[in-house]
């Protein structure tokens, strides 16, 4: 019993880890598009000032499903982020980190959001879910094939089991260059940066899902989507790239990933959502499915 | 002890005394109907746990033999459960009906018959049973407003019950036996054909491909604890025979190594997989509730299919857990649906609108049902999809893994959309005065919701039992520890997951609670762009939810043309018949009789 | 020889049974039919050189009776034969009160 | 008792039912009812007409005609009751119709029975004329006198080349005589079609919607129920003692085949009730022909029991409501039984029987028979039974449901109690006969023995 | 009962002094720009000025925003829209004023559909001037805004409820009385 307990707080600790982690970098990456865009660019902690001054905010409410949504979606990612493997070895349920935990429990944050938005009474906010969800289905699809490739191929399916696979045997982004591939482009998806930020679209429907959030709701929201940030990158990091077995070694593959990704956002437009499912059912799915078939079949 | 004849027997004698009461007074029939239910599913689950029940037949005439089994002990508390779950609603519905002494009667007559269906010992007492259930059921089905979904049911059922009524001929013509470890003797191309048969009787039954056409049909339009009936109880029939036709009979063929079963299971699964993508696209563009439901439960009638298919100690533990999960959790989403079908007068999704502030209980049922639908944790759901991912990964069947993902992505986008639009969103003013559930039928709401949570976290209990019936088909149990269950490639613990889940939920509402109060608005005060808007409706998004995404694909499935396109023909080749076989002409018969001689004494013959 | 004949009657019956549509036609139609039955019925029983099939105590003329049996039928069969056209006079009799006509084709479709 | 009563007496009393117009019903009565105890009182065996044995007319009372005559007397018996209006005029007609269908059933002479086909089909032309439809009737007769010349005809090709019309003794003689089958393809052809434009088969039965679709509750019962089940079990005597099928086999079991499906199918396209019935009707019959044709004896008598029940309920309700409704389109019968529910229990029984639904007799007997084809390995015929009965299934549950729910206005028919207790008994029964079979199934097991034994025995007379 | 609801207004305020904290240098702005002073905006935020270094952003909706830019003269036609918006946003919020027009009408000054005084209507914690102003104002404006911020002089929305009476009555001068047909037709 203890034993849990201790998991419990180490998991409470990643998650607050996760959460600083990724607000920083989230913060770093401002800058640096900045830079990119020939601007100076916020503070590093910007993130930080943001999210602070949005939860003390005096917010408005429409009605208990509309807060208790909120909770459900921070704490569902919270406990998501709690199982997630930082090192090989530093993890809070060592031998319980299952892929499918991550790809299942991340669905209970989005639920939550999606009924919270959709308890506004904004059409609006519905619109964003409607399209958050299509996209969901668009990008999941090429990327679980991609992973039961890596599943099958290092027979287990516990994040730490791949990394120790990858890291006896070489990263899965060289053996399996175009899962790799297929997954980056379903990481920008999830992640949804540019092409893929249909649903949240500020100027067209007005930020989507997020339409009617301000003061303490939006703060949270915004550590759901930090924490969130932070499972999916992490999830790229320990399947594709071999995770990490100190600290230094995933900071810097988390920083390099996410980097990456936030750049390639910057230099694109933005798909209607049936070009979004379109592009992720053409090639990437044809192309992981021909990639598992190979690798499993040869 | 208890004996299942008796069972059966009184559960018809009762249905028969809820038929002599309830001419009268049919709200006392439908009490009846409570009582008789329960009393059948607690004799079972009694009698049933402690090994206690009783196969002898005394009474039954003639061929009827029952024997017992795990494996029909599981489905039967499962569906006897359901059946007394949604036994409750009967008396609020009671009065629509235009018979309901009939309802009444059949209701339980359904029930007898698929007690004794699970109960079978020969393929005659399971042919009987399953037809008493077909022809009962299909009485329920017109009792609602629609009557053409009653001939839809009859034929894809009658399809499902002669293919496996001419299985079990064919295997009597051969072993001679009626028993059910008869088809297990079957070898060569016999056995692939009865393979073939009962197949089609499991999927016929189950709503697969190609027969799902009868699910939205039914299920969307009888009444609505007949719906919940069908999608929680009968529909697992289909489950049961294809069980086993995919498990007791093994015709030689071709071994696929690649995936490492047989062709035809595999042909089974792709099969199960088509299911599941149709199921998911259609149930994604239905506007009515019910029918949306009903499409769901055919695609999940397809992860069964697959799970079965795969035929491992883990893919089977999962479709076990997978019939219970999804029993419990469909039941209580078409229950749930079923109140405010009660309160409001239809389950249009796009004429409905922020139904939660008139039943937030009703709502929260709904959200747990639909959490474990999509394979959420911490509820039964979850578990049951966990499993069968981890036997499709093990078994690396490529093109069903993508069917299965689709499915359960695409099952969040349907399951949302009464969620979106039918709960939440704006309250509609011409709901004003609609009130929450009734407190009966709150009864089974509340149950079938804590069950579907208890399994979802404790899997431990009903992994035992599933373990008991898979080894009755020669299976090795899944292996378990104190908190998780060994899977294929990893290990799954549910009480772990829910304890986080609800630690993670704990923290944040803390802080939540901590942080400045918010102010209440209304839910007409929204961003507009500064735009006026006085009425609900246009503020309210639930016509063409996913209208982008419909547009990918066709509306009608293909299938469905094709049925019609049967019908059609066989009406041509009646009106052919009639036009020349039939006429007000002596000289017809003349006229064959000449030409049949001639062709007698023309050919060979004489 | 007969029996051709009658087979040709039979035919003939058919044939009209085939191409009339007047009541009165068919009727007669059916009539030549059962005659070219009752010919060949009689036919059957002949027996070349035969003699009348009375029993008078010779029991040499027993071998060369001609078969009394087909007689006795054809008597029967005449007898219905005669019933039947009666019968479907009888309705001619009504088609044409009710139609106004024998002709089948001028009465339209019931 | 000498069964020739049977015959005797319906005969005797028609001639006195002619004497006096207003003794005709009361006499139809009281010949019914003698018949009746007679029929369950007459022992078995072998009754030779005038003491000639094998040369004479014969009356063979075995299990097979026991069973028959009890059924079709009893039911004939019931229907002129719950039908006594309509019988007033025909009483006459129907002394003379029991007697031939009882003679069908008794006779054991192939002449003798050509004899009491015609007197039962000239009786069926005057009943049917009460349709005023007389071209329809007139059809009826035309076919009907080429089918019974046919018949003749080939008995007649039959005697030629056996010798005997004793339906005991053509089996032994063919087999003594050895006559190539070929040389009997034509004279079992002739017979076949003969019997089979009574029987309803298919190319030779377009009488029967004429017939049919106009006729009320007492035409219809009787020629689809009463005269279709004696002419089935004449048709089953020979052709399971008497027919050698031989090379005409495959002709035969085609045009008994089509006949099923298109009857099914034909009332799968009606719109009309009494249609849907009649084309049922007739493919019901394709079936039971069928079984004789296959051996399958035991389940051929039961099917006819089964349907001879479920028809006298059909048609009966059917006819009543016609009547009152003044119409039998579907459509506009909408949700009549809502308000004749005993009514509508008892046609909706008889329906789910002949759709052959679990505890109902109709299964029973529909399971019968698919064990029965399937120890003959037969797949193809039994899968197409089973095809047959689905398009059967599907038209009767349309029809149910269409005539227990109604859209809009709901027409109603007066039925008066007799007919009410009368169905609803023969609904009962079948439920009976469909959960507890076992007298029934006993008493017919000997059936095809006897059919048998009489053959061999007589052979050696 | 009494002792709890004033610890209640004091927690508002603790929680409102500890966010000024954050929000002088987290600031997200809704525009409003019907008026030609928008036109500065984008220099304003993009490379050349960069307001994204103080902290400052665009946001989508008045939910999610802390100050109201006002570009511009003001119509009696989109006053109703602006006063919807405004309460819409969450306390605490800030208006900013964009040039002339909206302090006395600027060139717009007599035409009957422009609104001339704005500070009759809302509550203006900041007007930059100039017409247009130039980018270097629009920030200074902002920076002023900073400012207040900290020195917890940015009242103005704590006046609007405070005089919410008066600034209703005056709305309901300018507007006169709304009749309601439906979406489309007032």
């Amino acid at each position: 019993m203890s034993v849990i307990l201790m998991s419990m707080l180490i998991g409470l600790g990643v998650a607050l880890f996760g959460f600083t982690l990724q607000t920083t970098i989230g913060g770093i990456n401002r800058k640096v598009v900045g830079r990119m865009q020939k601007r100076y660019g916020p503070k590093w902690y910007q993130e930080f000032l943001d999210i602070f001054k949005a939860l003390s905010k005096r917010a408005i409410s429409h009605g208990w499903i509309y807060d208790f949504g909120v909770i459900m979606a921070v704490g569902g990612i919270t406990a998501t982020a709690m199982f997630m493997p930082i090192t090989d070895s530093l993890v809070a349920f060592a031998g319980y980190d299952n892929f499918f935990i991550f790809v299942y429990l991340l669905a209970v944050g989005m639920l939550g959001m999606a009924m919270s938005a959709s308890g506004s009474g904004n059409p609006l906010a519905s619109i964003g879910v409607m399209r958050a969800l299509t996209q969901m289905l668009a990008y999941e699809v090429p990327f679980m094939v991609v992973v039961i490739t890596i599943i099958k191929v290092s027979g287990t399916s516990s994040l730490t089991g791949i990394m120790e696979f990858q890291q006896a045997n070489g990263w899965f982004a060289l053996s399996l260059p175009i899962g790799f591939g297929v997954a980056f482009l379903s990481l920008l998806g999830m992640l949804g940066k540019k092409p893929f930020e249909t649903y949240i679209a500020p100027s067209e429907i007005a930020s989507g899902p997020m339409v009617e959030y301000g003061g303490k709701q939006l703060g949270l929201l915004f550590v759901m989507h930090e924490i969130a940030t932070f499972i999916e990158v992490s999830l790229f990091v320990h399947l594709f790239l071999g995770g990490a077995s100190n600290i230094i070694e995933f900071l810097a593959k988390y920083f390099i990933v996410y980097t990456v990704a936030n750049l390639i956002s910057n230099l694109n437009g933005r798909f209607k959502i049936d070009q979004v499912v379109v592009f992720f059912y053409k090639w990437p799915l044809a192309l992981a499915v021909l990639q598992a078939i190979w690798v499993l079949w040869r | 002890m208890f004996s299942i004849e008796l069972v059966v027997l009184s559960t018809l004698l009762a249905g028969v005394l809820a038929y002599i009461v309830s001419i009268k007074l049919p709200k006392l029939g439908s009490y009846l109907t409570i009582l008789a239910s329960l009393a059948v599913f607690s004799v079972l689950a009694y009698f049933g746990f402690n090994n206690n029940l009783d196969a002898e037949v005394n009474l039954i005439p003639q061929f009827v033999l029952f024997k017992t089994s795990m494996f029909g002990l599981y489905f039967a508390i499962i569906v006897s459960f359901i059946f007394f779950m949604v036994s409750f609603f009967n008396p609020y519905f009671i009065k629509d009906y235009k018979y309901p002494a009939a309802y009444n009667l059949f209701y339980l007559m359904a029930l007898a018959g698929t007690i004794g269906v699970f109960f079978a010992s020969n393929f005659i007492t399971l042919f009987i049973f399953f037809e008493i259930v077909v022809w009962t059921s299909m009485f329920l089905i017109p009792l609602g407003k629609k009557r053409k979904p009653t001939v839809t049911y009859f034929v894809f059922s009658t399809v499902g019950s002669f293919a496996m009524l001419y299985a079990v001929m064919f295997t009597f013509s051969i072993t001679g036996s009626f028993d059910l470890a008869a088809i297990s003797v079957l070898s060569g191309k016999s056995a692939l054909l009865v393979y073939i048969l009962l197949a089609v009787a499991g999927f016929a039954k189950l709503g697969a491909y190609p027969f799902y056409v009868w699910l939205p049909k039914v299920l969307g339009k009888s009444p609505d604890p007949v719906s919940a009936v069908f999608s929680g109880g009968i529909e697992k029939l289909g489950a049961f025979i294809a069980f086993m036709a995919i498990l007791r009979i093994s015709p030689a063929s071709i071994y696929l190594e690649a995936v490492g079963m047989y062709l035809q299971n595999y042909v089974i699964a792709i099969f199960g997989a088509i299911t599941i993508v149709v199921g998911t696209l259609q149930a994604i563009r239905q506007d009515d509730a019910k029918k949306l439901l009903a499409y769901s439960s055919a695609s999940n009638g397809g992860y069964i299919l697959v799970a079965i298919a795969m035929s491992s100690s883990i893919s089977l533990t999962g479709a076990m857990y997978h019939i219970l999960a999804h029993a419990l959790a469909s039941t209580a989403a078409f229950l749930a649906i079923a109140v405010v079908h009660y309160r409001t007068k239809t389950t249009k999704i796009s004429e409905l609108g922020g139904m939660i502030h008139h039943m937030p209980l009703t709502y929260m049922v709904y959200l747990m049902a639909i959490i474990s639908m999509a394979g959420i944790p911490p509820m039964g759901g979850f578990i049951s999809k966990w499993l069968i991912f981890q036997a499709v990964i093990n078994k690396q069947m490529i093109i069903v893994a993508v069917a299965t993902f689709f499915g359960s992505i695409g099952s969040f986008l349907y399951v949302f959309r009464p969620l979106a639009a039918l709960f939440l969103g704006q309250k509609l003013p011409k709901y004003k005065g609609v009130k929450e559930a009734p407190f009966l039928m709150m009864i089974p709401l509340i149950i079938l919701t804590l069950g579907s949570f208890y399994i979802g976290v404790i899997p431990n209990q009903v992994i035992d039992f599933s373990n008991k019936v898979i080894a009755e088909f020669g299976f090795g149990p899944l292996l378990m520890n104190e908190f998780g269950i060994q899977g294929a490639n990893g290990t799954l613990s549910a009480p772990i997951i829910a304890s986080v889940f609800g630690l993670g939920v704990v923290v944040i509402a803390i802080i939540f609670f901590i942080l400045p109060k918010s102010r209440k608005v209304g839910l007409m005060d929204t961003y507009t762009s500064g735009e006026f808007i006085y009425t609900e409706e246009l503020l309210h998004y639930s016509a063409d939810f996913y209208a982008p995404f419909e547009r990918l694909y066709p509306a009608k499935p293909l299938i469905s043309k094709v049925y019609a396109m049967i019908k059609e023909k066989v009406n041509e080749l009646g009106r052919f018949f009639k036009y020349w076989f039939f006429t007000n002409k002596p000289e017809v018969t003349v006229l064959w009789i000449v030409l049949i001689l001639t062709l007698l004494v023309w050919g060979d013959i004489l | 020889m007969i029996q051709y004949a009658s087979i040709i009657l039979i035919m003939l019956g058919l044939y009209g049974l085939l191409t009339n549509r007047n009541v009165i036609k068919i009727i007669i139609s059916l009539n030549v039919f059962e005659i070219g039955l009752n010919l060949f019925i009689i036919s059957v029983g002949y027996v070349d050189g035969g003699l009348a099939p009375i029993l008078t105590g010779n029991s040499t003329s027993v071998l060369s009776f001609v078969d009394p049996l087909p007689h006795a039928l054809v008597l029967t069969s005449i007898v219905i034969g005669v019933g039947t056209t009666a019968l479907g006079l009888a309705f001619a009799k009504k088609i044409y009160a009710k139609y106004g006509t024998y002709e089948i084709d001028e009465m339209g479709v019931e | 008792m000498n069964p020739v009563l049977l015959i005797a007496i319906p005969l005797l009393f028609a001639f006195l039912s002619i004497m006096n117009k207003k003794f005709a019903r009361p006499l139809l009565l009281v010949a019914l009812l003698l018949d009746v105890y007679l029929v369950f009182t007459i022992s078995k065996g072998l009754y030779s007409i005038g003491g000639f044995s094998q040369y004479g007319i014969n009356l063979l009372v075995d299990q097979y005609s026991l069973i028959g005559l009890m059924v079709v007397n009893v039911v004939f018996f019931l229907t002129v009751v719950t039908n006594c209006k309509e019988v007033k005029r025909l009483s006459t007609v129907l002394l003379v119709a029991l007697a031939g269908v009882n003679g069908l059933l008794l006779t054991n002479d192939l002449f003798n029975l050509f004899v009491f086909l015609e007197i039962v089909g000239i009786s069926a032309y005057l009943i049917t004329s009460g349709n005023k439809r007389p071209l329809a009737t007139f059809n009826y007769l035309v076919q009907g006198t080429v089918g019974s010349g046919l018949y003749l005809l080939g008995l007649i090709l039959l005697y030629s080349m056996t010798g005997t019309l004793n339906m005991a003794l053509i089996l032994p003689t063919i087999v003594d005589k050895a006559i190539p089958l070929s040389n009997l393809a034509l004279p079992f052809m002739l017979m076949f079609i003969g019997l089979g434009v009574e029987a309803k088969l298919l190319p030779f039965n377009s009488w029967v919607k004429g017939v049919l679709q106009n006729a009320n509750a007492l035409t219809s019962v009787l020629i689809a129920g009463v005269f279709a089940t004696t002419i089935a079990l004449t048709f089953g005597r020979l052709l399971s003692t008497v027919f050698v099928l031989g090379s005409i086999s495959n002709i035969v079991l085609v045009i008994l085949a089509v006949t099923m499906l298109a009857g099914e199918v034909a009332a799968f396209a009606s719109k009309r009730i009494r249609e849907v019935l009649l084309f049922s009707a007739i493919a019901q019959s394709g079936l039971i022909i069928l079984l004789f044709a296959n051996g399958l004896v035991i389940p051929a008598i039961m099917l006819i029991i089964a349907n001879i029940v479920s028809k006298y309920i059909l048609f009966t309700i059917t006819g009543k409501m016609v009547d009152g409704t003044k119409t039998d389109e579907i459509e506009s019968l909408q949700g009549v039984f809502s308000k004749n529910k005993l009514v509508g229990f008892a046609f909706t029984v008889a329906s789910l029987s002949v759709i052959g639904l679990p505890l109902f007799f109709g299964f029973i007997v529909k399971l019968n028979i698919l064990t029965s084809l399937f120890s003959q390995y037969q797949l193809f015929l039994s899968a197409l039974i089973l095809v047959v009965s689905l398009i059967e299934g599907t038209y009767f549950v349309k029809l149910l449901i269409k005539l227990w729910y109604s859209v809009g206005e709901v027409k109603t028919f007066k039925v008066d109690a007799l007919v009410k207790v009368v169905t609803l008994i023969f609904a009962l029964g079948l439920i009976v006969f469909g959960v507890y079979t076992k007298p029934l199934t006993d008493s017919l097991m000997t059936v095809p023995e006897e059919m048998m034994e009489a053959i061999a025995e007589r052979g050696n007379f | 009962m009494e002792n709890k609801k004033l610890t209640q207004a004091q927690m508002d305020t603790k929680w409102t002094e500890l966010g000024d904290f954050f929000r002088r240098k987290s600031i997200w702005m809704l525009m409003y720009c019907t008026g030609c002073c928008a036109i500065e905006l984008p220099q304003a935020m993009t490379s050349a000025y960069d307001m994204e270094r103080l902290g400052m952003g665009p946001m989508a909706t008045p939910r999610q925003a802390d100050v109201l830019l006002i570009t511009g003269y003001l119509s009696l036609k989109t006053l109703r829209r602006l006063v919807y918006t405004y309460e819409q946003m969450s306390e605490p919020k800030y208006v900013v004023a964009f040039g002339p027009c909206v302090i006395n009408g600027g060139i717009y000054h007599d035409s009957h559909a422009v609104l001339n005084r704005l500070d009759h209507y809302l509550p203006i914690d900041v007007y930059i001037s100039g017409c247009m102003p130039n980018p270097e104002s629009v920030m200074n404006g902002f920076t002023d805004l900073m400012d207040l911020i900290k020195n917890k002089t940015a009242v103005g929305w704590k006046n609007y409820r405070d005089n919410n009476e008066w600034y209703k009555k005056n709305q309901m001068d300018a507007l006169g009385e709304v009749f309601v047909h439906d979406e489309f037709h007032e």
